[in-house]
């Protein structure tokens, strides 16, 4: 059943929530919009369609300590730590985004399971917001998605309608929520459903004309070995930089690097994001075997675009969300690799 | 693992009096990699350290920690000890517990949490400690002096008798320098030139001694051991194998304005000339500015008249490039220019002279014949007025801050000879004070006074007044607060010393340092007073700061011998702690060539191989002879590919966070 | 006991107890350290020295290690201008610790709590004197939190 | 522009055609309005793609460091600012001037995309053509005219070198634009007003954002090392982890590792993702050097010394109490 | 001859007011005297200037204060130019005059008596000395 909230009472909302779960939102400083815990008086920005950071930075932090170490004289104590123990609401999140959660599922959830981020995700109701403004840099529909309707990844769909917003709970975890903030719900008119039809026609418009509509990654076709031995990954990785910020920002890349940090008699050991961007990243002690940023560059979107999709069931590793195609200092992004690995001049 | 052992002195109550030592044991025993912890009231005592020397066999000790005084005191010690117990001496650090904690802290509670704090980052920077081996460079045999003078000449004639080659390079065309323009010297007053040219002869003649006269040091590169030096020989116009030294040359010379060096300007010579009768070597040089041939292109006379073909004005510089082990300094000093001391009347007035010019006017071999006449209208002067302290003690921007330190001498000499030829002369000597610090100086000052009556005044002259044939010197007597006046005949300004004027150029060919007067600074004021701060270079003489000659031949024969210490050995040992270059990660941006003050490290080309092609990459290299470990490299690269051997990033860093804890 | 070391132990009686490191060059003021220990003159037990050849073998990463480990307060001692070991070092030194000491204040830190300063091996009792100097103006600050790694225990 | 682009593409199609040089570095066009990528080109065909529009904002010079291990001559369009941070990657010995043919631009200043969205205007934006001081966006419906300053890069609005200071061919008229000298430390000068607890909140703040992707290094023409000492193990300053402390050693290191060598590009900021102001780091360093050992521009004349790694006798050691008095 | 118990520390507050006001380390000097040999207006002085440093040394202001030597003190500043020790000693005499005058409260000239003190003979520097000597 369809509900409806009122937008000048979000900050009841949000304190109802607030009260019996941790609310992440997208709250905006200094013009930059991320998600973040909220807080009474944090400035919500819902408009917003591309946080900087991707919301996977709730459900996989960028660094997470999960074990410490004590020493006495001779002796060793540990203590696993980490993961999450109180339920949140990550509310806003747009469709892409949620459809990246799925692809890090594919990675975290497999045997064997990855504890902290299981727990993260058990403890987290996903509340996405439709759009009805793609940007230049938006891709999604390539991969499938459609970004005004109710995705099925997540606990609750919702759709801003301007002056409200449209509540549509799927599953136990959004019934629950739902229940829980009642009191700011009332039931979406015929009206409410007609305009929403009707934005969303629009929205699709939208989208069929945007300037990176045509990107098909479908047309990346042939023997594996082929493509890993394509001419375009010296061509195109010649400008990359080897900076993370491509990885940094994708809401599916998920590699990490574990490390210890050594007190004197105490420690403890975390794991934070890596980048298969940067030089040591596969340094090891016979050396590195990926040499040249060329070697580097391919693996991320052989990943992406071949490896991911033949281990998963055709789904690529990539949302269209294009971040990176606004945050590459020097416009590399997977838009051109599609292109270029799927033949095109 | 490592297997680290503690040992902890108590330097008997020294340490143990304010820090509790079975505490540090116990602690020292919990920390990481420390297998064995033991303390001994003297740890540097033969019982001491044998103690350690058993443990590293029995324990297989393969780092050791020695808490005990500093390291500055014991390390040596220690490590000579760790070594005979068949260890790496690198291998072992010193925790400085005295000087740096029980000897500045109170009370235990203090005292020995910090003992604890300091054996602790010594245990984690030992952790990181890797076995050094002393690098050994080979010695060049030869000694480069620089300096022809008394100095310079007693430095080269020890260490040639010792049985090695010495250069001595003169600028000048003969050796001899400021103490051949000497008449006598005190306190003895036998005359200068029967000590001096024995000795100038004796270098001439030594077979270990070579002469580069007229000659300087244009280059110097290398280290100890191991310089190479450029000389510039210029060209004399004379041929030295061919020359008798005759002389004709010199008197037919029809050019005569050149002022002479050698008598201080009182008279002239020839454009071809040599300084003085008894300059070595004994051969002329042409003055080209002076030469009429040079400079019209007409004369030649000397070529004419020369018996044996010597005049060669074809003659050019020419360099010579030679190797050292050693260099000695001993570039002597000079006297400061009195122009901006007008009130007397200095170069206004003739018979208003210096004391070096006085020392012309008594010699013998001088312009008037050793007898004393003014230089205005050679009439003998009746009252000689000396001013001592001209431009020495003076803080103004005229003079010198420090006391010349000879004048107080020399000016009691100049009286006393005076009264001994001319009792008739009356002598005055404006002081400020006496300085007469050495031995027999006191009496020698007073006997200027009390046997020959030299009449000193405490105060000094405000102005002199030229009047007629006379100088009327107004003058005040400090003691009595007297002003005075004085009709005098002759006014000797006692000009302050100083350091030669080229010392800046030298200074950087040799990478030494000089003082705030720009003398050359000792390494040590007391304990090092003839080394630089560079290996293998020494001072001797006024060149390092004002001395008289007795001063001046010590510190010559002192060079000497730290010169003989270190040619006489065929091989060097250099410190191992020297900087090393890791090629992998140095991008050979070279900031660190900047800032090495030994040009120990220069750029070299290495091919490398990047992912699979061979490229050709610039990188630094440190010659580890040069090194000599201050790390500033290390801090100028900026991806740490430059670390210095036994004080590493990691090493300090470990350090760092031991005590922070 | 120099005057300072008197009003320090007064303000030691609190319980805020200071760690400062001091990187002293081993010609100069390390000697000076030394001789501060042999004259006997007293300074609080929370400096403690780690010897380095020469002032300019500090490394900007040694200043902020010692920061993020939790120290109150930052030495550097050389030899005076002019009188390095190894003839230019410590004029290094300055140029490159001026820099960074206005460049840590601006980061926020207080620069009180960095102190560069020239000490001879003659010198024992101006070592004396800017250790209390340090740590005085450190007990006036209080205990640093700028650049301190939290996971780091003291 | 438009003329330029010509004149671009004729020089590269000539230099390659006669082997003048192996390589051009240059300038394309993307999808999107804002995306004018470098790109390598050896194939005299590919000339004609080679463009000068109003986001060719990157600085193509710190490739040469990769592209002239293999290559031995290339050819390079410069602007203003990349032609400083060309010389600086010249002195700090990385690349031999003599294997790069400059080909100089000036700069009449680059447009902002970001202050392009604030306004709403990049919606259906096909392209953004100059004019002078006009600024014409072009539309899938229609045009639109705006005063190119607002549009202009904040740091192209304080450009003091809008024309190369090195080159071997101008292929522009040199432009001139007035810049507001007193605004150059204006932003520096704003946090020091503040009081120290202010200051270290202010930064604690900014670098809590940061991400460690290392675009700021990593486009920096001063860090051009082959190993970043936070890549060197053996340095023992690396820590990955997303602590503020790690945050704060990483850009205090950075920005003083570039002292003295900052070429003031802006490109750091620019290229954060996380937004934070990081050319306020260098700035003050640059302001004190100024103040202390007189002005210095980095990578204006190769033969002037840099400031760090040199001294001078009487340098003020402002840090003593006793001030900067020799013995 | 009077005795005089030298070097007492207890320096009085004029003193050191006379170092602040003439900004000179008196004790820098050496007694060489030059100051006093080269004083033109020697002859007029009971003391000279090289003692009145020197009592200034030892703290015996009054003696100073009391002597000719600061009024007859030309301030041509001879003594100041040749001084080797670098110490301006017309400074110090201006300081100890000035010292004297603020004791006693009174100017012994004031600007306007100069008019009919002036005759065309008189260098326009002894006028101007005058005034900086006599008026406060």
């Amino acid at each position: 059943m369809m509900k409806k909230i009122l937008k000048n009472q979000f900050s009841q909302l949000f304190s109802m929530i607030d009260k019996s779960y941790e609310l992440f939102l997208p709250i905006e400083k200094e013009g930059k919009v991320n998600f973040d815990l909220w807080q009474e008086g944090d400035k919500v920005n819902i408009e917003k369609l591309k946080t900087s950071i991707s919301p996977k930075s709730v459900i996989f932090p960028q660094s997470e300590t999960y074990l410490k170490f004590k020493r006495d004289g001779k002796k060793l104590e540990l203590e696993n730590v980490g993961g999450k123990k109180e339920d949140y609401v990550l509310f806003g999140v747009k469709h892409c985004d949620a459809k990246s959660f799925q692809i890090l599922d594919n990675v975290f959830l497999e045997e064997p399971v990855d504890r902290l981020y299981e727990e993260r995700r058990e403890k987290g109701t996903i509340v996405s917001m439709a759009c009805f403004n793609p940007e230049e840099t938006c891709f999604c529909s390539s991969f499938g998605i459609e970004p005004e309707t109710a995705s099925k990844e997540v606990d609750v769909t919702t759709w801003d309608m301007g002056d409200s917003i449209l509540w549509n709970p799927q599953t136990q975890k959004g019934e629950k929520l739902t229940e829980k903030i009642k009191d700011v719900l009332e039931d979406a008119t015929e009206q409410d459903k007609s305009e929403l039809n009707a934005l969303q026609e629009d929205t699709k418009q939208k989208v069929k004309e945007l300037p990176l509509a045509n990107i098909d990654p479908t047309k990346i076709t042939g023997e594996l070995n082929d493509l890993f031995d394509s001419k375009i990954w010296e061509e195109l990785s010649q400008r990359c930089l080897g900076c993370g910020s491509c990885t940094y920002v994708c809401p599916t890349c998920h590699c990490y690097d574990i490390s210890d940090f050594k007190g004197d008699t105490s420690g403890e050991r975390f794991r934070c994001w890596d980048s298969c961007m940067f030089s040591d990243f596969t340094l090891m002690a016979h050396g590195n075997i990926r040499k040249t940023q060329k070697e580097r560059f391919r693996q991320r979107f052989m990943h992406k675009l071949v490896y991911y999709p033949n281990n998963h069931e055709g789904v690529y590793a990539c949302v269209g969300c294009g971040r990176c195609v606004e945050k590459c200092p020097v416009h590399l992004d997977i838009v051109k690799v599609i292109k270029k690995l799927g033949g095109e001049k | 693992m490592q297997r680290i052992g503690v040992f902890v002195c108590w330097c008997g109550s020294n340490i143990a009096s304010t820090v509790d030592i079975d505490k540090v044991i116990k602690e020292a025993k919990k920390m990481p990699g420390v297998v064995h912890a033991k303390d001994y009231q003297y740890m540097c005592s033969e019982v001491g350290q044998n103690l350690i020397k058993d443990a590293i066999k029995e324990q297989k000790l393969d780092r050791v920690v020695v808490a005990s005084c500093s390291p500055r005191m014991h390390e040596a010690t220690f490590r000579k000890a760790a070594s005979e117990a068949g260890m790496n001496p690198f291998l072992l650090e010193v925790a400085n517990i005295r000087e740096h904690c029980s000897w500045v802290h109170k009370s235990k509670e203090e005292g020995t949490p910090k003992a604890i704090a300091l054996v602790g980052a010594a245990v984690a920077k030992v952790a990181f400690n890797t076995g050094l081996i002393s690098g050994e460079i080979d010695v060049t045999p030869r000694t480069l002096v620089i300096g022809g003078g008394i100095a310079g000449l007693q430095a080269a004639i020890d260490i040639a008798d010792a049985g090695y080659e010495v250069d001595i390079v003169e600028k000048t065309p003969s050796i001899g320098g400021k103490m051949s323009q000497i008449d006598k010297t005190f306190p003895t007053l036998d005359c200068a030139a029967c000590i001096l040219t024995p000795k100038m002869v004796e270098a001439s003649s030594h077979p270990n001694i070579t002469l580069y006269t007229y000659s300087e040091v244009e280059a110097v590169s290398g280290y100890v051991g191991n310089f190479e030096a450029i000389i510039k020989q210029k060209a004399r116009s004379v041929n030295l194998e061919k020359c008798t030294g005759c002389g004709v040359c010199t008197e037919k010379c029809p050019s005569r304005k050149a002022k002479s060096e050698f008598n201080e300007g009182l008279t002239n010579r020839g454009a071809i000339y040599s300084p003085f009768a008894q300059a070595v070597p004994n051969v002329p040089v042409i003055d080209r500015e002076a030469c009429i041939k040079f400079k019209t292109g007409k004369c030649g006379i000397c070529e004419k008249v020369c018996p044996s073909g010597a005049i060669e004005f074809f003659q050019e510089d020419t360099n010579i490039t030679k190797k050292y082990g050693a260099i000695v300094v001993a570039t002597g000093y000079d006297i400061i220019s009195l122009d901006k001391f007008g009130e007397y009347q200095y170069g206004n007035h003739p018979d208003v002279i210096t004391s070096l010019e006085f020392e012309r006017l008594t010699n013998a071999a001088g312009p008037t014949a050793g007898k004393l006449l003014c230089p205005s209208d050679n009439r003998k002067p009746k009252k000689v007025v000396f001013i001592q302290c001209v431009g020495s003690r003076d803080k103004s921007s005229r003079g010198k801050t420090y006391c010349s330190k000879i004048c107080c001498m020399y000016t009691a000499k100049h009286a006393m000879l005076l009264k001994d030829h001319y009792p008739e002369m009356e002598a005055y000597v404006f002081y400020i004070d006496v300085r007469t610090a050495g031995k027999n100086f006191e009496e020698f000052q007073r006997r200027a006074v009390e046997e020959y009556g030299v009449q000193y005044i405490k105060g000094t002259v405000g102005k002199i007044f030229p009047d007629g044939e006379k100088l009327q010197v107004h003058g005040v007597d400090a003691l009595t607060g007297d002003t005075i006046e004085i009709d005098a005949d002759m006014v000797v300004l006692a000009a302050a010393t100083k350091a030669q004027d080229d010392t800046d150029i030298l200074k950087r060919k040799l990478s030494i340092s000089t003082d705030t007067n720009n003398f050359f600074t000792e390494a040590h004021a007391k304990l090092r007073p003839v080394e630089t701060h560079s290996a293998g270079i020494y001072l001797a003489g006024a060149c390092q700061g004002p001395k008289d000659i007795p001063e001046t031949v010590a510190q010559a024969s002192a060079a000497a011998a730290k010169v003989i210490g270190v040619i006489s050995k065929t091989k060097l040992v250099s410190s191992p702690c020297v900087s090393e270059v890791d090629e992998s990660i140095c991008s050979g941006c070279l900031a660190c060539i900047k800032i090495c003050p030994y040009e120990a490290i220069s750029s070299s080309t290495v091919d490398v191989k990047e992912n699979g092609k061979t490229i050709s990459k610039v990188v630094a290299k440190v010659n580890e002879a040069l090194c000599q470990g201050c790390g500033g490299c290390t801090v100028a690269c900026r991806p740490g590919a430059i670390d210095l051997k036994g004080f590493t990033n990691r090493q300090i860093l470990a350090e760092v966070d031991a005590i922070c804890r | 006991m120099s005057i300072e070391a008197k009003e320090i132990e007064g303000i030691n009686k609190n319980k805020f107890e200071p760690l400062i490191v001091a990187f002293c060059c081993n010609w100069c003021s390390y000697a000076g350290a030394d001789l501060a220990g042999t004259s006997r003159l007293s300074y609080p037990a929370n400096v403690k020295i780690i010897r380095v050849p020469c002032s300019c073998r500090v490394s900007e990463n040694f200043v902020l290690r010692a920061f993020q480990r939790g120290a109150d307060a930052v030495v550097i001692a050389g030899c005076h201008p002019g009188d390095c070991h190894y003839t230019s070092g410590n004029y290094h030194t300055r140029r490159r610790f001026s820099i960074l000491m206005n460049f840590l204040e601006y980061m926020g830190i207080e620069k009180e709590r960095f102190t560069v300063d020239w000490i001879s091996a003659a010198e024992g009792h101006k070592f004396a004197s800017v250790m209390n100097n340090a740590l005085e103006k450190v007990h006036k600050l209080g205990p640093n939190r700028k650049l301190r790694d939290d996971r780091w225990k003291r | 522009m438009e003329k330029i682009t010509e004149k671009i593409r004729e020089i590269a199609k000539l230099a390659l055609e006669n082997g003048e040089v192996e390589k051009i570095i240059g300038w394309n066009k993307g999808d999107t309005f804002d995306d004018s990528y470098p790109v390598f080109i050896t194939d005299v065909d590919d000339a004609d793609s080679l463009i000068w529009d109003n986001f060719c904002v990157n600085n193509l010079s710190k490739y040469l460091i990769q592209q002239l291990k293999v290559s031995k001559k290339i050819g390079v369009f410069l602007k203003g600012c990349d032609s400083r941070g060309f010389s600086q990657i010249v002195k700090d010995n990385r690349i031999d001037r003599d294997k790069v043919v400059i080909y100089g631009l000036s700069c009449p200043g680059m447009i902002d995309p970001e202050k392009v969205k604030k306004e709403g205007l990049h919606k259906r934006l096909l392209s953004v053509k100059r004019s002078g001081n006009e600024l014409i966006f072009i539309k899938k419906d229609g045009e639109q005219k705006a005063s190119a300053e607002e549009f202009e890069y904040d740091k192209c609005l304080q450009c003091r070198y809008p024309n190369p200071v090195v080159y071997d061919q101008l292929l522009t008229e040199p432009v001139d634009r007035e810049v507001k000298t007193l605004e150059r430390f204006k932003d520096v000068e704003n946090l020091e007003a503040l009081s120290s607890e202010e200051r270290s909140a202010y930064w604690v703040d900014q670098f809590s954002k940061c991400i460690r992707c290392n675009a700021c290094r990593n486009i920096c023409p001063a860090c051009s090392c082959e190993k970043c000492v936070f890549d060197n193990e053996k340095a023992d300053v690396s820590g990955k982890a997303k602590a503020d402390s790690e945050e704060q050693f990483y850009h205090i290191i950075r920005a003083y590792h570039v002292a003295g060598r900052c070429v003031e590009c802006g490109e750091c900021s620019r290229v954060c993702p996380a937004g934070i102001p990081l050319h306020k780091l260098n700035s003050k360093i640059i302001k004190d050097i100024n103040e202390l050992y007189g002005d210095y521009d980095a990578g204006v004349d190769p033969s002037e010394e840099a400031p760090i790694g040199t001294y001078k006798l009487d340098d003020s050691d402002s840090f003593t109490e006793h001030g900067g008095e020799k013995k | 001859m009077k005795r005089v118990k030298m070097f007492s520390n207890n320096k009085s507050k004029e003193l050191n007011q006379i170092s602040q006001m003439s900004g000179q380390r008196i004790q820098d000097c050496i007694q060489c005297g030059k100051c006093s040999a080269s004083c033109p207006a020697s002859e007029g002085m009971d003391i000279l200037p090289h003692k009145v440093i020197r009592l200034l040394q030892t703290g015996q202001l009054d003696r100073v204060t009391e002597s000719k030597t600061i009024w007859s003190c030309a301030s041509c500043f001879t003594c100041s130019e040749r001084c080797p020790r670098g110490i301006d000693i017309a400074k110090v005499l201006e300081a100890v005059r000035l010292t004297v005058i603020r004791r006693t409260g009174e100017s012994r000239l004031m600007a306007d008596d100069i008019f009919e003190k002036i005759d065309d003979e008189m260098p326009q520097q002894a006028i101007v000395s005058a005034l900086r000597k006599y008026n406060k």
